[in-house]
């Protein structure tokens, strides 16, 4: 295991001392929980905003914690699911009496966790609200089954959602607004190395030289199917076609994004970019606005996701708006 | 009939034995999850071990209600509120009791099994921890009706899981992270449901020891 | 070799198509050059920066063309230095006629390139400056040598000439600040891989799985020595001591860069920072502002480089002046 | 004596060397350099085809300075402004003129030379290209002086670039990449004293085959 780290039960610790440090105008911790929130949190009469999860997956969620994004950021030991009393710390710390909006990705974990916090929540009377965001196109979605996981899209949703509670929205109109991106976005992702759980020491599977992982969540999981590394063409339009086969993006404005999940330069992302936007354009579907770049990781894997989301008028100027975070400045 | 000091006892061993199986039960989560179930429940163990302690002299429902509240705030993942859960639920069958009768170590696995499938929304045969706790119950059950001894009816039990542990080698999961593998999960053991067996056999363990 | 590309001689080209698609408000291509402009460019009246280097450095150059920053990013082939007549294409389409200041890497290579091109745009009488960085602390400077490496420094050059510009600066004067920054700041670097150049096909070098490279540049090449690798606390230790050692930052307020080089997560950059940033501390020395991220990356290496750059009333005031550009956003 | 069509067999051969050597001029700069020597001349020498193809009937001058266009806007890096450089003084010794006489030849090194010293400020001794090719300029020098045949005299020049590349094993850089590599960078062979070896290898080999 090749890690510039000190101690591997101590890295989500270490960490979060790093990025309170490096951005003390954003972010501060609060003491004795693994929990980031506005420095100047509460923002009195806002609707807060509340994601997490496990971590590994830097920038998220803490790297959005600032004006027009998220109000706080809780991190679990790396892909696993914070505590329950951890989210409710967070909660509490950023109420400013206009409610708070749990942000989660759909995993059993984290769903059972931040349940766990939203019924303290409510038993001191904080107003809360959830919502799930599930936007992995590999994963067959069904009421029997775990469903599809929370990925790469949900930075859309905390973009989105964070303007409009930032834009004075009660916390009503911004879950509406944050379930209207979720309704909206898919996203696939793939990854040609797996990666390693820094307590686990070794990595997550094994791979051979030519060999890739495709339909993988973000988790360093293995994926749907294995097959032999192809062109990146090839793959984006794997990817691109499993999206576009869910919703009807016909005719529609998207937003879309290249997310690295760690190892993979930029590079090779916009390698990818390049053949996403050539085939939306040939399918008539309009590119508003594209981002590029680690977004949600999987620490050190090399890989990437594509995310399509279907845009409105409302969406568009919500996307559009301010944002000033560690890890997403908009003017 | 297990009084308070041997229950401690058998925090003790389960801590140990989980402690003994992290690196196992986090090889067989890379395989089909995540790979941090063993580093997760080991996490959570060892967290409960000073929490305990400080209230070795209370009550069965008051040193099963800490391990609850001590998993629930430490291991996190999915096993951390269902565990937890499952403690909780235990700790309220046993409340102010300073001995568990075989009766309440049978209400306390149904209770467990009920807590963790409402929380979870699990069933069996969806590849979870429940694929070896039904079972155990089920014989549990049976044996201590029958009139078998404690420490007999826990080895059926125990004997139980270990079945329901292979069977979930057996099925694709529909539950947790491995249900994303689809079929490619097939043929590969449940990391929960080799928890709660190894659970099981802990205490199993102590029984016959202690007996 | 895995990679997400598709042909290894088209990755700069096919890149360059990802980015334009990406940031048509930023950034647009020169046609038939790998030259990426200000889409608005020319900004009449304004001193254009314009830098570049070999490609593999992403998001150095190109994701730095936009308000505040560059006006002109060359890419060369994977890390070798841009041809002349390219560096000259983008001195003319940026020349606003206030003049274009070259901000250069101290690579040999890069020094002659953008020397011949000066030597073109001046028999065109565009007035044409250069400033060459060399912040690489790992390397002896020396008359008689190469002398230091331009590594992850130059992006506070990038920032600041770029803001001086942005302010309406004259050539000299944003040619003078630019050389402010450069005697003022210092950077190291380390690598826990190698990383593979697209066409070589295999990687720069071979570490055991016990050890790193320390002192090295970004260019994929090995560094000044190999080591054991150690805990991040102790090499961030050797890194910053030998970057204080070389200028005196006593007293003074910083900048701080922690850089990753591409393959390593932003969990690990931040956990050096939590070292960086409590020597600093440690020895009375004021961090003003601290960048973590991917900024003047080497493919996929992982490893870091640590960055510090001494300030006073004028560099702090440009460095938080807004820029727009694809990967430096600042209110 | 060599004409115009001798050159153009000159350059082609060149090219050729370049494109077989391609790999093992990228090892040799993956070692101590940032592993790109091989790949770039190849580029530059592919590029410079269809270009000197469009010369083919200019002269010597003309079509040296077509080399040295096309290098410059291909190669990049190090290499690519000190070949071109030297191509380019090459062109200025021949300018207008059909044939290159064996005087001309050693003009020609001569400037080739100081124009790769003006561009890139590197001396003898740096471990550089021009330890192979200030050998090979004495040598060729020396023997042309001495009246012997240019094959012969261009044979010595050779076998001096030779010895060049082998001494560049034996010193550290002071100049280019493998100078940042300070001591590690003896023991191992400069790149661009090999490529400019395998140039005059291959003006060697086309001159003794068409002689
Ligand atoms: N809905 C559920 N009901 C019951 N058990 C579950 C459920 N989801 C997951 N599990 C159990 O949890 C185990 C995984 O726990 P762990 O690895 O600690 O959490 P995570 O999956 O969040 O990483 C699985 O092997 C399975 O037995
Ligand atoms: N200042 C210099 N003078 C002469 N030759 C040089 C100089 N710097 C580098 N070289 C030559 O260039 C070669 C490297 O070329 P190349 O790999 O193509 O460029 P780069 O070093 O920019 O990657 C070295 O092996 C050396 O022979
Ligand atoms: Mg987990
Ligand atoms: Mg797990
Ligand atoms: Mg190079
Ligand atoms: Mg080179």
């Amino acid at each position: 295991m090749k890690k510039l780290i000190n101690n591997p039960e101590f890295v989500v610790e270490e960490m979060l001392e790093g990025v309170v440090k490096a951005h003390p105008k954003y972010v501060r911790k609060l003491e004795g929980f693994n929990v980031l929130v506005r420095t100047n949190s509460p923002v009195q009469g806002k609707v807060a905003l509340v994601s997490g999860g496990g971590s590994g997956h830097e920038p998220s969620h803490g790297g959005f914690v600032g004006k027009g994004m998220l109000d706080g950021a809780v991190a679990g030991a790396v892909f696993t699911s914070p505590t329950p009393d951890q989210v409710f710390e967070a909660v509490k710390a950023v109420n400013g009496g206009a409610g708070v909006l749990l942000v989660v990705k759909n995993y059993t974990g984290d769903i059972m966790n931040f349940e766990m916090a939203a019924e303290m929540a409510a038993m001191e009377d904080i107003q809360v609200a959830s919502v799930v965001v599930n936007d992995d196109v590999a994963v067959e979605n069904s009421t029997w089954t775990t469903g599809r996981r929370g990925i790469a899209g949900t930075v859309f949703v905390h973009k989105i959602a964070g303007a409009a509670a930032e834009a004075g929205k009660s916390l009503e109109e911004v879950k509406a607004v944050a379930e209207k991106v979720i309704a909206n976005v898919r996203s696939m992702g793939m990854s040609l190395t797996p990666c390693t759980v820094p307590a686990a020491g070794k990595p997550s599977f094994e791979l051979a030289e030519n060999e890739m992982e495709m339909g993988l969540g973000i988790h360093g999981e293995p994926g749907t199917f294995r097959d032999v590394i192809k062109p990146a063409d090839e793959i984006v339009e794997h990817l691109v076609d499993k999206i576009l086969a869910d919703i009807d993006y016909n005719g529609s404005e998207v937003a879309v994004m290249i997310n690295g999940l760690g190892g993979t330069p930029l590079m090779e992302l916009y390698i990818m970019n390049r053949k996403v936007s050539s085939m939306l354009e040939e399918k008539g579907i309009k590119v508003y606005k594209t981002l590029v770049g680690n977004y949600m990781t999987s620490l050190e894997m090399a890989g990437g996701s594509v995310s399509i989301l279907k845009l409105d008028d409302e969406l568009k100027e919500l996307l559009d708006a301010t944002a000033d975070t560690p890890a997403f400045v908009q003017l | 009939m297990i009084h308070r000091d041997l229950l401690l006892k058998m925090i003790e061993e389960i801590t140990m034995v989980i402690g003994a199986n992290k690196q196992y039960l986090t090889d067989l989560d890379q395989t089909i999850g995540d790979g941090d179930h063993g580093i997760n429940m080991d996490r959570g163990f060892r967290a409960i071990k000073d929490k305990v302690e400080a209230v070795k002299d209370k009550d069965c429902g008051t040193i099963l209600k800490t391990v609850a509240m001590g998993l629930i705030s430490t291991v996190g993942g999915a096993s951390g509120p269902l565990y937890g859960t499952a403690f909780m639920k235990a700790g309220q069958v046993v409340a102010n009791k300073m001995e568990i009768t075989a009766e309440d170590a049978v209400k306390i696995l149904d209770e467990a099994i009920q807590g963790i499938i409402a929380r979870g929304k699990a069933a069996q045969g969806d590849k979870t921890m429940l694929d070896a706790l039904i079972p155990a119950y089920d014989a549990l059950k049976a044996a201590v009706e029958e009139g078998e001894p404690l420490t007999n009816a826990m080895g059926k039990a125990v004997e139980a899981a270990e079945g329901g542990v292979a069977y979930t080698k057996t099925i694709a999961a529909k539950k947790g992270r491995a249900n994303y593998l689809g079929d490619r999960s097939i043929g590969h053991q449940d990391p929960g449901a080799t928890s709660s067996y190894l659970m099981l056999k802990a205490i199993y363990d102590v029984l016959t020891r202690e007996a």
